[in-house]
């Protein structure tokens, strides 16, 4: 057990290694969403009233592009470096490899998120405060596991950009009608915020415990 | 009224279309390959 | 006539049969009116389709467990005619909830996890098609149905939870009376007693397509002819 | 005693054959060289032999094992350098091997150990994509003698080793079995005493290095 977590920290160590050193990947997706909520702040026409009605929105959609985008990339990089098979020919689970690789990409994300959730306070003038990012945080785990396994599925097969949001978002759905829910109540709307945080705890356990089961299926030879 | 009408032709068409053309893939295939 | 032909026959006739159940036994709800008698095929088309993608997940789950060819080709059979089966149940759904509630579409948690179901289900056949044939394409497709399967209730459970939140018009589905709750539960039989003919001829069609399997081992043989490069 | 048995393997790509039953017995601490044409399923039967692919159909078996099974068990002892090197060009060419030996469950001082095995000790802390190609090679081949395997899967590691590449192999498979394929027929029969030459996917002849089919 304990060999499978040193796996999956030095698997995420590489992959967050790696990205410090090239950075392309974390300012790309800040630049990215950032860009989203200047378009959003013009599509919606905000104002100080319905702001706390839009803004939740306009982050879940920026956050949940974003991460098709950061999944994506980091499997492609193994592919294109044919290092995945490289890990692979290792006696490494392929589990403690797709925790590793899973983790590194939510670290990743909340990267993003940092700058996210900070632009979306500054250009919306919605509040800041601690729930909206357990929220957030909360969701990435679980919408990264997803996004990681299918990421890791399409990455060997054609047509991926096409496949992996036909895959993803599907399943990412509940995470947004929860995480959805959870912020609007944490900007202020009426309504349940510890029922829409215990419901991303369950489908973060749901998802994270069957993508670790299937790991094995999709990371093979 | 109308909607009914549409809702059952739409079935009638979607699953007697599907079934007619598998049943007609199925014959050519068969006769392809005639062993048995 | 094959016996798949003989089948399908018979299929179509208990179909028709249910039909005249729908349009003549059963009453014309009082609150809707004859619009209502959608709801028979609407909500069989919707228990088929789920029953055909249990067929996927168990033809996925052996799969994956003991790559038994004919398990991967039952999964394939099913995930096509439970999409046929979705579409219909789609469609007939925006058609009912157009005249009752003014609008095609209206986020109620059953059409939007139909809406789901479909969009999974069109993932799991273009990730087959797009998957290197043979071995590759069975599991991923056997992941994608798994997944797609525990998806769609945890879909609807989660819309139904927003509704609670967020009302919205919500069908007034009290106890059917007797008649119509006799009427569903024949024109369901009929509809599932069609899917499984359609599951069969699809099951024969993969089995024919997949051509001879290649000796001696438990094989996966290469579906489809295109030239596969190894995926590096 | 056999440490390599492989009875009619074959391989399909979609409806193209790579590889027709292939038979194969290995004794330990034999080097065999395979030799072919491009596309006579020589990449094909050295990713099965190391159990990075799995065939179609056949048998294999490798230190007693059913290699189809025990595919995590047997990659402790089994070291593999495919055509592409498989590193990771961001991190140098320490850090791939110490990330590698973490994965391989050996103790990270193996890197710099194998780094001089392999003559990269001077570059150890240049990033991976900096090196030259037969840099490359070269860590490619340190990371799959990490773990000391005991049965070695080369393929054509000399394309850019450059002049001492045949040193360098021979170093590294001293006192292990290993599988070459080359096009250098003249490195083949150097280094090793028997050669399996295939053409089209299939087996045209098993030489012993006295008399090599052209």
């Amino acid at each position: 057990m304990s060999s499978t977590i040193a796996i999956a920290l030095a698997v995420a160590r590489k992959d967050l290694r790696a990205e410090w050193r090239t950075r392309e990947l974390v300012p790309a997706l800040a630049q990215f969403v950032v860009l989203a909520l200047v378009i959003a702040n013009f599509g919606f026409q905000i104002d100080a009233r319905n702001a706390p009605t839009i803004a939740p929105g306009v982050l879940w959609m920026a956050l949940v592009f974003a991460g098709l985008v950061a999944f994506g990339r980091t499997f492609a990089a193994e592919r294109e470096q044919s290092s995945l098979e490289a890990m692979l020919m290792t006696p490494a689970s392929p589990v403690a490899i797709f925790a590793g690789k899973a983790l590194g990409a939510t670290l990743l994300l909340v990267g993003c998120e940092a700058v996210l959730l900070p632009a979306l306070t500054l250009f919306f003038g919605t509040p800041l405060s601690f729930p909206i990012i357990a929220t957030v945080l909360l969701a990435t785990i679980g919408m990264a596991a997803l996004g990681c396994l299918f990421a890791a599925m399409v990455a060997r097969v054609r047509a991926r950009e096409l496949l992996l949001p036909l895959l993803t978002l599907p399943l990412w759905i509940p995470f947004i009608v929860a995480g959805g829910q959870a912020v609007q109540v944490a900007m202020g709307a009426s309504g349940t915020y510890d029922q829409a945080l215990a419901l991303l705890i369950d489908f973060d356990i749901l998802f994270v415990v069957l993508t670790s089961l299937a790991a094995r299926f999709v990371l093979d030879e | 009224m109308i909607y009914l009408v549409i809702a059952y032709a739409f079935a009638v068409a979607v699953l007697g279309g599907y079934l007619v053309w598998s049943l007609r893939q199925l014959r050519l295939l068969e006769s392809k390959r005639p062993e048995r | 006539m094959n016996r798949y032909e003989k089948a399908a026959a018979a299929a179509v006739a208990l179909m028709v049969l249910a039909a005249g159940a729908i349009f003549l036994f059963a009453p014309t709800d009082a609150l809707q009116g004859p619009v209502q008698r959608i709801f028979y095929l609407h909500v069989s088309s919707a228990i088929a389709a789920y029953g055909c993608f249990a067929v996927v997940l168990l033809g996925g789950a052996i799969y994956l467990r003991s790559e038994n060819l004919a398990a991967d080709r039952l999964a394939r059979a099913g995930a096509v005619v439970g999409l046929v089966f979705t579409t219909v149940c789609l469609v007939m759904g925006m058609l009912w909830a157009k005249p009752i509630w003014g609008a095609f579409w209206t986020w109620d948690a059953r059409l939007t996890s139909t809406l789901v179901l479909w969009i999974i289900y069109a993932g799991y056949l273009l990730v087959r098609r797009l998957a290197e044939p043979g071995r590759q394409a069975a599991r991923f497709a056997a992941v994608v149905g798994i997944f797609g399967f525990v998806d769609v209730p945890v879909v609807h459970f989660s819309v139904t939870w927003w509704r609670t939140v967020h009302p919205g018009p919500v069908i007034v589905n009290d106890a059917l009376p007797p008649e119509m709750l006799a009427t569903f539960l024949f024109t369901m039989a009929c509809t599932l007693a069609l899917a499984a003919v359609m599951i069969a001829i699809r099951y024969r069609l993969e089995t024919l397509a997949d051509g001879p399997v290649p000796e001696p081992a438990k094989v996966v043989a290469a579906v489809g002819s295109r030239d596969a490069e190894p995926v590096r | 005693m056999s440490i390599l048995v492989a009875n009619g393997l074959t391989h399909w790509f979609g409806s193209q054959v790579a590889l027709e039953s292939v038979d194969l017995t290995i004794d330990t601490g034999e080097h065999m060289a395979v030799l072919g044409e491009n596309g006579a399923g020589k990449t094909t039967l050295l990713r099965i032999l190391a159990t990075a692919a799995r065939p179609t159909s056949g048998r294999l078996e490798i230190m007693g094992l059913d290699a189809l099974r025990e595919r995590r068990r047997l990659r402790r002892k089994i070291g593999f350098v495919a055509h592409a090197p498989g590193l990771y060009p961001a991190l140098s060419a320490a850090e791939n091997l110490e990330f590698f030996c973490t994965l391989q469950g050996v103790d990270r001082s193996r890197a710099a150990e194998t780094l001089g095995e392999v003559g990269l000790s001077e570059v150890a802390s240049r990033p991976a994509g900096q090196l030259s190609r037969g840099m490359q090679q070269r860590l490619a081949i340190a990371r799959a003698i990490l773990h000391d395997p005991k049965l070695l899967v080369l393929d054509e590691p000399d394309a850019s080793l450059g002049s001492d590449g045949a040193d360098l192999l021979a170093g590294v498979m001293r006192d292990r079995t290993v599988i070459l394929a080359t096009h250098d027929h003249a490195l083949a029969n150097r280094l090793c005493q028997r050669t399996l030459v295939l053409r089209h996917g299939r087996q045209v002849g098993t030489a012993t290095r006295l008399h090599i089919v052209q």
